[in-house]
């Protein structure tokens, strides 16, 4: 009885397309050089200031946080499920945290 | 139909339990996924929301403080007492940087166990080789989560000698238990490593039920991981 | 099927109770309605309440009369029809979608227009009036006038009225029902609420309470508020804004206390200013809240009752100034309790729960504890057992210090 | 296969091997736990109910002295804590428990020994959080525990400790088993089970499931900051060091809300199973039905500051919540409209738990309409706080979730037992619950929009409200009776009732085709389902012919080695099938007492008893590991 026989298996399939240890790697040596360039950038009085700071920093980090899920965690090769699942939740999770942020007047409209 | 023919029916249906062992993925699922995959991602969309709930109370609570010492600004006390900026920027990049290795250690931990029984070529070289010692990337992924630790703790101490304790103003309350509970996990992370380590050395990981068990593992070590790149970001470098 | 008659009829004669009590909401009956007029926010509140109701009534007739018709019509009878095998159907549900999705919006739109309309900053020249929360009392302020008075507010019709809440411990909420909505009061955050008693309110007491659970006493949180003509509220405010018009200081009693470093003593001016004639008090703003059975004390002690020896030996000697202020009286500025400097000019005390009279006084003064749970004025009557301490007063005042007291109070017009 | 009389108990005693105390305590079986969760949470509503008893006993007239103060501020809190968490969830999770791996072809949910687990923690927590009444030491904070009145500077008392400490326990239990259920509805349905022929039962419990998975983590959130404060004086709702008390009201209602919707939707659930079985027709509009379904779950997490028009938002925030809640009247129209429509050109038969259904949708809709008055948010300025919102609520959750849940269990009954109810009691119950209901509850409507503020343990008299109120409490008197009514029902048909067979109500979904009660093991032989109403496929061909079938050829899952959908009338043991059986265990029992204890060692902390409190929790908590390492090394089966 093998694990290829079920319907749904998409795990199944998918672990054909798995990156490989030297892309790993690759992932590794990106994820560090965003973060050298978020800490570079934390010491640049200059960019500090920037009204293009902030959002800057978030959509670093928010590439980081993608780039670990969609690969280390396997997301973008595992089932659908996880992903409607986990994005889903994800969803939920950023805009109840938006909608804090304004109701304590963290962020206006 | 009497009993022991629908037994036997039964039975015929029965798919080899032979030995009854604790195999799960031979029980059939409806989506061929395996059970606790399935929980543990549910469990990591829960998560989502308790490090959300926390998130947007360090962030609300942000400037609010009646009293130093703060995170990113100097604070003078009453007493003319001036307590420095409390954010230790260097040594937590450098913690973030272990966290992340450690979630590439960790991967390649899940790979090594998935390659297990698959020939190796005899021209491959070291990184080849090492790619396929599964104790090597748990016992570094461990390793890495530990010092961590340790640079959480190292933190900690110091921002209760320069005078914040979780109990000295609203930001201190709010960092501590934040980080904290992240670190939390992070130790529950640490010692899961351990255990599985623990199974490698005594028995060997190997088969589609341990790659499972180190994937759940993988998981939430990675999503731990995630959300410190979030709390990075948000807590230590937007002032 | 008498049964099913039953169940038809109820819904229907609920609908008609509804109707009916809504309609027939007179004052004297139900003297804490919402559905008034006598400002403009509860004008405008009322206004959304009467669409919603509208519409909801709507709502529910349609919906309990198609329930009602389809059990009656299709209910399984000895050689009725078959049940008709209907899976669905795509333009009816797109119907019972979209026919309540109108309708939200005429809910949706005037509601939003009165949320800006009523959460506008107050318009200029509005008396403000600060409110400040206490576990279970209500501190008002008249910032302008120099007033501090507690759980009884006065304002004048046909001005805006504009409150400034604030809360010294827990959360309360403000309201009175016959003005309009409520506010809450959150510790470190200051809210405001405004509105605009008609000028064609006659002068007149309405009941106020506090909505947000704020621990023991929660439910003897009560406010009165007076609308009155402008001339009287003149009269009120000035005779508010002045100090105690019995001054300890300048009874001939002993010497005790000494007057602030230079400061003339306070000429004894004995003259009651206006206050909400007793008289005209409505019914259900004179509290009826019995005395806890336990808690005696002889009235006849009252009539013997000195003012100068009460203020000297009772007010100020027996720990009455260690929470409570009395405007010109040196020492008692605490504001622990409520401001006393004027206490014979309202009706009720203990956030509305008693009548403010000699008898009530005195057993208050004597157990405060025993007549309001969890208040935060120990017990003061020597011998007397304080539920909270869970000790009985060794010190204190005996019943003819607290005549004394009591008489004193009764002379701070 | 002929249809042979239907088993009675003594069928069952021989069938199943053991019932004796042991069984129970170690039992892992999805039917016996739904079973206990049933006994435990009626007992939980019944203690909710009296305590609702004794404060409309001192609201009944003005300025009444039957209850303190304190006492009554006690009883309120808990009647809310205790009907919101011991009696309402624990309810719907005897259901959950009981018929999800029922409806979906399965033999148990996914993980057994954590759904033990799940129904000790609830057992303990619910004593943990229930004792102190008696000793005049419950909270007193409201259900909702607003800050900062719950934290020790203005609640010195152990009362509010148990509130914290209580509710985080049961935390723990409703998010274990929400992971277990949702892991058994995508995993453990039956070949051809599809997503779009879940029963309606089942579908609804799924998005419960994820509202539980997403609200519980913010109110652990907000009860771990007051739990730090109350015992490790951080700051977090402290007044001093400028905390915002909106902090904890807002992560409260952000789980608040979604949970009146875990609240309502297993009940909804529960009656898109009964009306549809006796009207003799298919739910109408399943994929709409299931479409709001979601559409209310996932609304519910936008409209929480609903609760809090009061608090001085700002009109924009008021405006956009006010919005959203008014958008999930629409799913919820949907519902009540296709219940209708499914009843419409049926053949009605007016069973005790079709009338149950029935009266939740009447009176839901008055609740819902009151709901959408408060959604107003200038008109909730006059109702918030007032016994206005108190009839709102009873009328959604007393009139929904309860007739909701009654409706169930008239309807499963037979199921769970193998006989009716008594008919005749139920009808009594039914008219008495009905009328009562309404009496108690109706007239909040007027003492509310009538100036009386709710939470307040006496009133004053002249306030218009006397009537109202003393109306209130003789109907709360009438419910005392019919719920009496149902409690000596629901006892003694156990054993007196009649017997019912397989299917009693001619419904369609798998539970009908096993014996009642079901056996250890639930189905046999796994069946193949092609379509929506496997049972009326069976019986009744024709009756579903309207819609899409697969057929078994067509389907590739074979690993269950399925069979078309039988009726299966026999009842044998499970090793007599050769089906594996989980082993029966008390670690998971072991480890939620590990977990109570060590949760219970805080509350010395406050008292300076240090080390009264490290011993107790590092014992509790070494118990906790203990249990679980041997859980998890013990096999399942
Ligand atoms: C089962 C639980 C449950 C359910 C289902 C609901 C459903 C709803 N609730 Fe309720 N609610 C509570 C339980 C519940 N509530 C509780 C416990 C509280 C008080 C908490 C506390 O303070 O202690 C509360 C309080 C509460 C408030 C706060 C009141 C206040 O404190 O000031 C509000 C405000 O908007 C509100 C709104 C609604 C709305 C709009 C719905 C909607 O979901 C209702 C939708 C349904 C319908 C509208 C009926 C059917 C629809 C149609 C027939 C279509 C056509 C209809 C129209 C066009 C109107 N609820
Ligand atoms: C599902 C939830 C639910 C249910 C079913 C009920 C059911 C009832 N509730 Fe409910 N109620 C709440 C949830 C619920 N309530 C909540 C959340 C609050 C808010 C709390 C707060 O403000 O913090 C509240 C508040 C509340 C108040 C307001 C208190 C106040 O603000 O001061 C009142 C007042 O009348 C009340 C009455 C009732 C009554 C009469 C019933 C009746 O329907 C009860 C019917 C049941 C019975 C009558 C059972 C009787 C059985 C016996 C008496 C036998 C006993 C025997 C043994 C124990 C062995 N409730
Ligand atoms: C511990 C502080 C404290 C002390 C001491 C104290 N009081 Fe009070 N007093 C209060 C508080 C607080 C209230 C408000 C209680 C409430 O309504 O819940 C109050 C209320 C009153 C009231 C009612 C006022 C009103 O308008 O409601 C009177 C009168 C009063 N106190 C008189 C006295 C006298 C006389 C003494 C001394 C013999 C005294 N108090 C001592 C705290 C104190
Ligand atoms: Cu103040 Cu309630
Ligand atoms: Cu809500």
């Amino acid at each position: 009885m093998s694990h290829d026989s079920h319907a749904g298996a998409h795990a199944a399939h998918a672990e054909h397309h798995h990156p490989t240890g030297n892309q790993y790697a690759v992932i590794a040596l990106i994820l560090t050089v965003i973060t050298v360039v978020e800490v570079w950038a934390y010491y640049i009085p200059a960019l500090v200031a920037s009204p293009m700071f902030n959002p800057a920093l978030i959509v670093m980090s928010a590439a980081k946080f993608a780039i670990v899920v969609l690969f280390y965690m396997h997301l973008k090769f595992d089932s659908r499920l996880f992903r409607v699942i986990f994005t889903g939740s994800l969803i939920v999770a950023m805009c109840t945290i938006v909608a804090l942020l304004f109701l304590f007047h963290k962020l206006s409209l | 139909m009497t009993a022991q023919t629908a037994a036997a029916h039964a039975q015929g249906h029965a798919h080899g339990h032979d030995a009854h062992d604790a195999h799960e993925h031979h029980h059939y699922t409806t989506t061929g996924l395996d059970n606790r995959k399935v929980a543990v991602w549910t469990f990591i969309g829960s998560e989502c929301m308790l490090f959300a709930s926390l998130i947007s109370t360090y962030l609300i609570y942000k400037g609010k403080s009646v009293i130093g010492p703060f995170p990113h600004t100097e604070w003078t006390d009453p007493a003319g007492k001036v307590y420095k900026a409390i954010l230790d920027i260097p040594v937590t990049s450098a913690s973030t940087f272990v966290l992340l290795m450690s979630s590439f250690a960790m991967v390649l931990a899940l790979q090594a166990v998935q390659l297990k029984g698959k020939p190796l070529a005899p021209t491959a070289g070291w990184w080849e080789r090492l790619q396929r010692s599964s104790q090597f990337w748990l016992l570094a992924t461990a390793l890495l989560g530990t010092v961590f630790l340790g640079f959480q703790s190292y933190e900690f101490t110091s921002f209760v000698h320069e005078g914040l304790t979780i109990k000295t103003n609203l930001f201190g309350s709010t960092f501590f238990t934040l980080t904290g509970f992240h670190g939390a996990h992070v130790t529950v992370g640490v010692l899961w490593l351990m255990s599985l380590l623990w199974i490698d050395r005594s028995r060997g990981l190997a088969g589609k039920n341990d790659e499972l068990l180190v994937d759940i593992c993988a998981l939430y070590w990675h999503f731990v991981d995630v959300v410190w790149i979030a709390i990075f970001t948000l807590i230590y470098l937007i002032k | 099927m008498p049964k099913l008659r039953l169940r038809a009829a109820a819904p229907a004669a609920l609908l008609a109770v509804a109707l009916l009590a809504l309609s027939a909401c007179g004052f004297t009956e139900y003297p804490n309605s919402t559905f008034n007029h006598t400002t403009d926010f509860n004008t405008s509140i009322d206004n959304i309440f009467q669409t919603l109701v509208f519409w909801g009534t709507i709502v529910f007739v349609v919906v309990e009369v198609a329930l009602i018709v389809t059990i009656i019509k299709f209910r399984k009878r000895p050689g009725g029809p078959e049940a008709k095998q209907i899976h669905g159907n795509a333009a009816l549900e797109i119907t019972w979608t979209a026919i309540p999705a109108i309708i939200l919006v005429l809910i949706a739109v005037p509601s939003a227009r009165t949320i800006f309309e009523t959460q506008k900053p107050a318009p200029a020249g509005a008396l403000k009036v600060q409110v400040i929360g206490h576990q279970w009392w209500w501190e008002f302020r008249y910032p302008e006038l120099g007033i501090v008075t507690a759980n009884e507010v006065y304002v004048p019709v046909g001005r805006t009225v504009s409150f400034e809440l604030t809360t010294k411990d827990v959360l309360h909420s403000f309201w009175i029902p016959q003005m309009g909505g409520k506010r809450d009061l959150i510790t470190n955050k200051t809210n405001y609420l405004w509105f605009t008693p008609s000028d064609t309110l006659e002068t007149m007491a309405w009941n106020g309470f506090c909505t947000e659970y704020c621990g023991a006493s929660h439910a003897n949180m009560r406010i009165r508020l007076y609308t009155v003509q402008p001339a009287e509220f003149e009269a009120w405010a000035r005779h508010q804004a002045r100090d105690a018009v019995f001054n300890p200081a300048a009874a001939p009693a002993v010497p005790v206390v000494p007057a602030a470093a230079g400061a003339p003593p306070a000429a004894a001016d004995t003259a009651a200013g206006w206050m909400y004639p007793a008289e005209k008090l409505p019914a259900h703003v004179v509290p009826q809240t019995p005395i806890p059975a336990g808690l005696a004390y002889d009235d006849a002690l009252l009539a013997g009752g000195d003012a100068a020896r009460g203020a000297q030996q009772g007010f100020l000697m027996g720990g009455c100034i260690g929470c409570h202020a009395v405007r010109g009286v040196p020492g008692a500025v605490s504001n622990i309790g409520p401001d006393l400097t004027h206490i014979a000019s309202r009706h009720t005390i203990a956030g509305g729960l008693y009548r403010n009279d000699g008898p009530t006084l005195a057993r208050w003064i004597k157990n405060a504890r025993h007549m309001k749970p969890g208040s935060i004025m120990y017990t003061i009557g020597r011998g007397e057992y304080d539920p909270i301490l869970k000790t009985t007063q060794q010190a204190g005042l005996d019943d003819r210090q607290i005549a004394d007291v009591v008489a004193y109070l009764m002379a701070l017009k | 296969m002929a249809t042979i009389a239907a088993p009675t108990h003594a069928g069952t005693a021989a069938a199943s091997e053991n019932t004796g105390i042991w069984s129970w305590i170690s039992t892992v079986d999805h039917k016996r736990i739904g079973t206990m969760y049933l006994w435990t949470a009626l007992f939980f509503f019944l203690v909710g109910g009296l305590e609702a008893t004794l404060i409309r006993t001192q609201l009944m007239r003005p300025n009444m002295g039957f209850v303190s103060a304190e006492t009554y501020n006690q009883l309120f809190t808990m009647h809310g804590t205790t009907m919101v968490f011991l009696a309402v969830m624990p309810l719907s999770a005897a259901f959950f428990n009981y018929l999800i791996p029922l409806q979906i072809g399965a033999r148990d949910v996914a993980f057994p020994r954590l759904n033990a687990f799940s129904y000790w923690v609830y057992l303990l927590g619910g004593i943990f959080i229930t004792v102190p009444i008696l000793f005049q030491i419950a909270p007193d904070g409201g259900w909702f525990g607003y800050a900062p009145l719950t934290t020790t500077q203005f609640s010195a008392g152990p009362n509010i400790d148990f509130w914290v400490i209580g509710l985080q326990i049961l935390g723990v239990s409703s998010l274990a088993a929400a992971f277990n259920f949702i892991t058994t509805i995508i995993n453990m349905r039956a070949p051809g089970m599809t997503l779009m022929r879940l029963p309606m039962f089942t579908w609804m419990s799924f998005v419960v499931q994820f509202l539980l998975v997403l609200a519980f983590p913010p109110i652990t959130v907000a009860l771990v900051f007051l739990l730090f404060d109350r015992f490790f004086g951080t700051t977090f709702y402290a007044i001093a060091a400028g905390a915002d008390p909106l902090l904890w009201q807002h992560l409260f209602w952000v789980f608040g809300h979604p949970e009146v919707y875990i609240l309502i939707l297993p009940a909804f659930g529960l009656v898109s199973e009964v009306l549809p079985t006796f009207s003799k027709k298919p739910l109408f509009g399943y994929n709409v039905m299931v479409y709001s379904g979601i559409m209310i779950g996932f609304l519910g997490f936008g409209v929480w500051a609903h609760h809090m028009f009061a608090v001085g938002m700002g009109a924009i925030a008021d405006s956009i919540f006010s919005t959203m809640t008014m958008l999930i009247a629409i799913p919820t129209g949907v519902k009540i409209f296709n219940w209708i429509a499914t009843m419409w050109a049926g053949e009605i038969r007016f069973t005790v738990p079709m009338k149950f259904a029935i009266a939740l949708i009447a009176m839901f809709t008055i609740g819902g309409i009151s709901g959408v008055m408060h959604s107003s948010a200038p008109a909730d300025l006059q109702q918030t706080d007032t016994y206005f919102v108190v009839a709102h609520f009873h009328y959604v959750l007393f009139g929904g979730s309860i007739m909701g849940i009654f409706a169930g269990i008239y309807h499963y009954y037979p199921k769970m037992t193998g006989r009716f109810m008594h008919e005749g009691l139920g009808n009594v119950h039914f008219w008495l619950n009905l009328i009562g209901m309404n009496l108690t509850f109706f007239p909040m409507h007027f003492s509310g929009l009538l100036g009386m503020p709710r939470r307040v343990y006496q009133y004053d008299a002249g306030q218009g409200w006397d009537t109202f109120n003393l109306m209130s409490t003789y109907g709360t008197y009438l419910l005392v009776v019919a719920t009496a009514v149902f409690a000596w029902n629901f006892i003694r048909s156990r054993s007196t009732g009649a017997v019912a067979g397989n299917d009693p109500w001619g419904a369609a979904t798998l539970e009908w085709s096993i014996p009642s009660p079901p056996p250890e093991y639930n189905f046999a032989q796994i069946p193949e389902v092609t379509s929506r109403y496997p049972l009326w496929d069976l019986k009744d061909p024709a009756k579903t012919a309207g819609i899409e079938h697969s057929h078994a050829d067509a389907m590739t899952i074979t690993d269950a080695h399925a069979v078309p959908v039988h009726e299966e009338t026999e009842r044998h043991t499970a090793r007599e099938l050769g089906i594996p059986m989980p082993f029966p265990t008390a670690k998971p029992l072991f480890t939620a007492v590990g977990m109570v204890v060590m949760f219970s060692g805080l509350t010395f902390l406050r008292y300076d008893m240090f080390a009264v409190a490290m011993t107790v929790t590092i014992g509790g908590a070494a118990m906790l590991i203990g249990g679980l390492y041997a859980w998890l090394t013990a096999p399942l089966e």
